[in-house]
């Protein structure tokens, strides 16, 4: 047998972060993505109107900020984004749960599924232009369609790992194949379903900004990055633009974790164990 | 697309009429024309929608929401015309080619010198299989280069300057107002004037609306002919004019537009002109056949 | 009136867990199942309570043979931690069960606390599952399927995870539910006291495959109690003639010493 | 009371021969059958819209055999074209998934089971992963070379995510109690995620991989409008919309829908083999 | 030796599991811990594992003073079921935490055979966990612990859900591993005949919060034997000593009559 030098190891055990070190960390995090990209714009590897330095990217959409047209655009982008997210979510889950949960139609429909799914929704942006016009309704379209399938593969799948004694237990007690989804496969797969929101929601905001570049009509921070791109020295714009598209990304994401955790508190008790 | 029809007081079909215009010097004759009023003068309300491409614009065209693009390139434009996706009017030309608004451009130090020595080089263009490659191509046909040794790489006009810089390509292919920026910052260096012989003068792009509207609204579509008409005749014959509108609906900053290098603003429709785009792409193989001149280009019967 | 009748169930890799079991189950009687580690006394359980269908032979439940679910009944499984729900509080856990005896929120409520305080976890109510001891996460099961007041209750294992205290108490409460609700009761047990002391009859399985090894009726007399009824020759009888039976079944089970 | 759900036969009675034929034919009509009369609708519909930009399926189906696949059987029919763009495309997609998938297996797993790694990086990855790749261009320009440097990047970039997140997703639901039995024993961390919290996070990373998968078909087509450009199937979609050649954009969507059904059914065969001998999702090892 | 010192534990919740625990535990010695039902008796088990970390107090190993988990540990969890990796074979499952002992694979395979063997699972080593009975699951984790050949076992009601014969011969088995091998035992059980049997000592939990109500030392001679050792008069009455005592511990864990 061998002696064992391995020092004992924190893990469950260690002192879980509090709030001020998770944010501490996370700035760190940040700060560090900020240095690395000053450094790149000042390496002087090309112009640096090409690419401009973090620090006046930053200045340039904290400026933004007061900028009213720019807001205007901002909420354009957002409207959409919110209105796809959410048609999404209420498209998805249900279909989720009925292909997750009823393999027969599952079966029927793979085919149109896996078909449809590699098709780029923004290259059918100007065909979608000639159904759908190049508003709204186009760009709630699009990003729907992409951000339909995280949500809808993260039910199926959640659906699957469900620890059938806890559906059986249902079951004896006479509960309906539809209850025993409602009651128990979908709150156990929900923490799962809750991670395919978070990137959907991301995929979403990215259809919102992308559509509007490569459509290239109407408003949105889109449409700013867009123009901002076909000026000389536009760069710098265009930069600032993905800032605040990155910046809206971060903040959602962080609502949505605290909802998540809010609401999946057995999941997360649970998994993070004991004091 | 804009609003009412019906009687207006010269008895338009349309009053209000929506115009997608691109960001580019091409166009710029149609804010010359705003400024001066010239589509009041004709009854004519102008809505302008900014778009960043003309190809953005062709479904909205195709399906009425906007009514003419204005700096509509003429090779996307023939070829959807021929593929019968739309079929095309031109209401007037926007602007034809002079030379040096479009260069080859090399940095300082490049061992390019000549035309003759792109040959086995990359070039970037915007667009491949464009107005680009196709003017490039006769010019250098004409100068006894072979332009099928010529590699050509996409690169938006934007990214060109940086490309060029970090050798990733040996030469771009640049418009105004890319192309005195390059030049400031990079000091690059032309070696083939993209508006030389043989395609001076060659039309570009133009305003267009689809046959159906001409059809439905002649009177609307003759007012903004004339109206255009004479825009394009206040731009060629005023350089300022045209500085003047450039910083505010291409972004051009005035020091910039006082410097670049105008196109050239014909004043008539002219299917002499127009047929030498046409024949350029036929022989470049982008259209199979010549379309019928006559009626694409609109008449007005007033 | 419940019967199995020629039961026999292969599991999906083949493995045939019970073969050709027959045993008849009057209305309101308690019967004990014992029988040696892996012999099929889950898998029989789980073929009454229709999870799983008989490869062959079949259950017949007062005349009618049962496809699927029984009506009124009530499960205790063995893996009980597993079947409680991590996102309902004990409670919710407990009254959960009700909505399909179309009672109010109100009700349920009332109801669960109710089976909760019977199993000596009053107090316990408005914690979740994972919050609890092993013991008690059992008791919790136990309180669900109570609440429920089922006709048909099988219990696999149910006091296996409690202290000897809380086992007799459990005990006399199950005679107790049987005695005023009337329900059937199949209760599997590894303890040889305890599936004489509970059972009307007890009923020991053999292994490879499982099946009926010997079912003998518990003559014990009135009601009955933990320290008179244990002391009781006929008690000590059976309880011996239990344990050689179980002993002589394990056929497979054997440990190496 | 209603009784409920009637649980399948434990074990499949042995079809004769006959009645296999039967069913596989039965199964591949249940399978296809929907999406053939998807198909019927659609032609019946652009017949009667006659709109240019819309052409009927047949007519794709001729544009996609004239364009891609009239070419020698020994090239599997393949023509120059296709050769020349089809494998350039997939070779890239290919790469960058790969890519995608080791860095956000990796990752996910460090965000998943370590609280310190997740408070460093998680804002850093949330604002990253919101970024619309196409603007991100005059970043990429100077870190990558133009051309399959960058286009692989692209695509990387966009498709790590659904891999990491869910990675990081099963890393961190691994029952606790089986984590616990891990430290009890002191496996080493490599042994922790070999053998437990990869096979436990798998079903979830596979969720990932199949979204990153038709993802990175997507972001091949865009990642092709990318600077420097010459081929591809993107390339192919753009030109043909430029020359408003709609058959032409047509059978590109085509193939790409078709691309990514075949590699789907292939990632969903790996799936089966991997996850095969698990816990049966219904009922205790009832077939 | 182990030493736990004034150890107290309470949960995120504010739920004071045990509190002002002490007790000393020699090298060699198996220790049985008996207990109401939510006592405490998990929570202690896992505060010695490390997998917990003490609220006040500390566990002391051989004079230093633990931080995590001890060397040479082993833990068979009371929740038996979940603590084993449905992906691995039984045989894996069982050979999985010999990789710390640097064996190779076919050296791991083979000792995982033959602690399936010594707890009568021979047959069982191809066949998955969810593919056993809850008893022999049970033995699966009993077999992972015993190949582990740790210096500390740790059991958390092992022998709860096998037949009576099967604890018997498990019973032994324990008795046997700790006498050639000298591994430190502590074990948790509900059986009070168990806790007597197996014991050097018994140690007696009392409820809310859990503290040491009792530590008896047994002192029965010669090796054990299911048969014999259960009839001195010293076996019954600790038997009966230790029965009254766990009785009187469970004031919180009383089950409504
Ligand atoms: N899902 C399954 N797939 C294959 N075999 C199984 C499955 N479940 C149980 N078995 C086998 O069936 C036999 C009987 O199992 P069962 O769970 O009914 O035993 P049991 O009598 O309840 O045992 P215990 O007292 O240990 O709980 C065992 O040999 C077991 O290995
Ligand atoms: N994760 C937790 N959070 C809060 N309270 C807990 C948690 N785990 C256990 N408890 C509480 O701590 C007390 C002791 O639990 P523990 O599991 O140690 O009991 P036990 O003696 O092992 O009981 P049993 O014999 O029933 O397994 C119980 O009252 C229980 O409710
Ligand atoms: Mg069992
Ligand atoms: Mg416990």
């Amino acid at each position: 047998m061998t002696t064992q030098t391995v020092s004992a190891r924190s893990g469950r055990a260690a002192r879980p972060l509090t709030r001020t070190g998770r944010w501490a960390r996370g700035a760190v995090g940040v700060a560090a993505l900020f240095a690395a990209s000053e450094l790149l714009g000042r390496a002087g590897i090309v112009d640096r109107s090409y690419l401009p330095p973090a620090s006046s990217v930053v200045t340039r959409a904290v400026e933004l900020a007061g900028d009213t047209l720019f807001l205007q655009y901002l909420a354009d982008t957002l409207t959409a984004w919110a209105a796809g997210l959410g048609l999404a979510i209420a498209v998805a889950v249900p279909l989720g749960l009925l292909l997750g949960s009823v393999p027969a139609v599952n079966a029927a429909t793979r085919a149109i599924v896996e078909f449809l799914r590699p098709i780029p929704s923004v290259a059918l942006i100007p065909l979608a232009g000639l159904l759908l016009g190049s508003g709204l309704e186009m760009k709630v379209a699009l990003i729907v369609y992409a951000a339909t399938w995280p949500i809808l593969f993260n039910t199926m799948y959640g659906l699957a790992e469900v620890d059938p004694a806890g559906k059986d237990t249902l079951r004896v007690f006479g509960f309906g194949r539809l209850e025993i989804l409602l009651r128990v496969s979908l709150p156990s797969a929900a923490p799962f379903i809750a991670t395919g929101v978070r990137l959907a929601a991301a995929v979403a905001l990215i259809l919102a900004v992308g559509t509007e570049i490569i459509s290239g009509f109407g408003d949105g921070l889109g449409i700013f990055i867009a123009q901002a791109y076909s000026v000389p020295d536009g760069a710098r714009d265009v930069l600032a633009g993905t800032v605040w598209a990155g910046a809206l990304g971060l903040v959602i994401d962080a609502a949505l974790g605290g909802t998540q955790r809010r609401m999946f508190r057995w999941h997360h008790v649970r998994q993070g164990g004991t004091t | 697309g804009g609003g009412d029809s019906g009687s207006g007081g010269d008895g338009l079909e349309k009053e209000t009429i929506t115009v997608a215009a691109l960001p580019l010097v091409d166009g710029a004759a149609l804010h010359v024309g705003l400024k001066q009023k010239l589509f009041e003068a004709e009854g004519l309300k102008v809505q302008v929608k900014p778009v960043q491409q003309s190809i953005q614009a062709l479904p909205a065209l195709a399906k009425g929401d906007v009514d003419v693009i204005a700096g509509a390139n003429y090779v996307t434009f023939l070829q959807a015309h021929e593929k019968g996706t739309l079929k095309l009017s031109i209401l007037a030309e926007g602007a034809a080619l002079t030379p040096n608004m479009m260069n080859v451009l090399v940095t300082p130090d490049s061992p390019i010198k000549s035309a003759k020595d792109l040959e086995g080089r990359k070039v970037a263009v915007n667009i491949p299989n464009n107005i680009q490659s196709l003017t490039l191509n006769a010019i250098l046909k004409a100068n006894n280069v072979d332009p099928t040794r010529i590699q050509y790489i996409q690169v938006p006009f934007p990214q060109m300057g940086a490309a060029l810089e970090k050798g990733q390509v040996d030469a771009i292919h640049v418009v105004e107002p890319f192309l005195s920026d390059t030049q400031k910052k990079l000091g690059a260096r032309v070696v083939v004037n993209g508006g030389g012989e043989p395609v001076t003068g060659v039309p570009i792009s133009g305003y267009v609306t689809t046959q159906d509207f001409a059809a439905k609204n002649p009177k609307t579509a003759a007012a903004f002919q004339r109206a255009m008409l004479k825009a394009q005749q206040a731009a060629a014959g005023d350089r300022k004019r045209v500085e003047e509108v450039l910083p505010g609906y291409a972004h051009i900053e005035p020091q910039v537009a006082s410097v670049i290098t105008m196109p050239d603003f014909p004043t008539s429709v002219n299917t002499t002109r127009l047929q030498r785009i046409v024949d350029l792409m036929t022989t470049a193989g982008l259209l199979k056949s010549k379309p019928d001149l006559n009626t694409i280009v609109f008449q007005s019967k007033a | 009136m419940l019967e199995i009748q020629n039961l026999t169930h292969a599991y999906a890799d083949g493995h045939v867990a019970v073969r050709d079991v027959n045993l008849t189950v009057q209305d309101g009687e308690l019967v004990s199942i014992v029988g040696p580690s892996g012999c099929g006394k889950s898998t029989l359980l789980r073929c009454i309570a229709g999870l799983i269908r008989p490869t062959e032979g079949r259950i017949v439940l007062d005349g009618t043979p049962a496809d699927g679910v029984p009506d009124n009944l009530a499960v205790v499984f063995q893996d009980y931690s597993r079947s409680l729900f991590p996102w309902l509080s004990v409670r919710d856990n407990v009254a959960l069960p009700l909505k399909r005896r179309g009672m109010s929120k109100a009700q349920r409520r009332e109801a669960a606390m109710e089976a909760l305080e019977s199993v000596g976890l009053a107090h316990a109510g408005t914690k979740y599952p994972w919050q609890l001891s092993g013991g008690m996460q059992q008791r919790v099961s136990i309180a669900r399927a109570l609440a429920y007041r089922p006709s048909l209750l099988l219990m696999d294992e149910p006091f296996g995870s409690v202290d000897a205290q809380t086992r007799e108490d459990l005990e006399d409460l199950t005679l107790k539910v049987r005695g005023s609700d009337g329900m059937t009761i199949l209760l599997v047990t590894h303890d040889i006291d305890e599936s004489v002391y509970v059972g009307d009859r007890v009923v020991v399985l053999g292994a490879s495959p499982g099946h009926v090894r010997a079912d003998l009726p518990v003559d014990l007399p009135g009601p009955r109690d933990q320290i008179s009824t244990r002391e009781l020759p006929e008690f000590v009888r059976l309880r011996a003639e239990v344990g050689r039976l179980v002993r002589g079944a394990g056929e497979t089970a054997a440990v190496a010493k | 009371m209603t009784t409920t759900t009637t649980p399948s036969p434990a074990v499949p009675v042995a079809p004769g021969q006959g009645r296999r034929a039967a069913r596989v034919i039965g199964g591949l009509t249940h399978r296809w059958l929907p999406f053939a009369l998807l198909i019927g609708v659609w032609e019946l519909a652009t017949r009667a819209a006659e709109s240019p930009f819309f052409p009927p399926p047949s007519r794709i189906a001729s544009a996609t055999h004239e364009l891609w696949l009239s070419g020698p059987v020994s090239r599997l029919f393949l023509t120059d074209l296709a050769m020349d763009n089809l494998l350039p495309s997939l070779g890239r997609m290919v790469l960058a998934l790969a890519i995608a998938a080791a860095a956000g297996i990796a990752l996910g797993m460090a965000l998943g089971r370590s609280e310190r790694a997740m408070a460093y990086l998680d804002p850093l990855l949330q604002f990253c992963r919101a970024i619309p790749p196409p603007t991100l261009v005059p970043v990429f320009v100077v870190l990558f070379d133009l051309g399959t440097q960058m286009q692989v990047a692209s695509i990387v970039f966009s498709v790590i995510w659904p891999i990491l997140l869910n990675t990081a997703d099963g890393a961190r639901s691994v029952t606790p109690l089986q984590m616990d039995t891990a430290e009890v024993f002191r496996l080493s961390a490599a042994d922790r995620i070999r053998h437990i919290i990869i096979p436990s996070a798998l079903p979830k990373i596979f969720a990932g991989l199949r979204l990153a998968l038709s993802l990175s078909l997507i972001l091949m087509v865009f990642s092709e409008l990318l600077p420097g450009t010459v081929n591809g199937i993107g390339f192919q979609l753009t030109d043909a919309q430029s020359r408003s050649d709609m058959p032409a954009m047509w059978s590109v969507i085509v193939l790409l829908g078709v691309l990514g059904y075949l590699l789907n059914t292939l990632l969903l065969a790996v799936e089966r083999r991997t996850l095969g001998r698990r816990r049966p999702a219904d009922g205790k090892g009832n077939a």
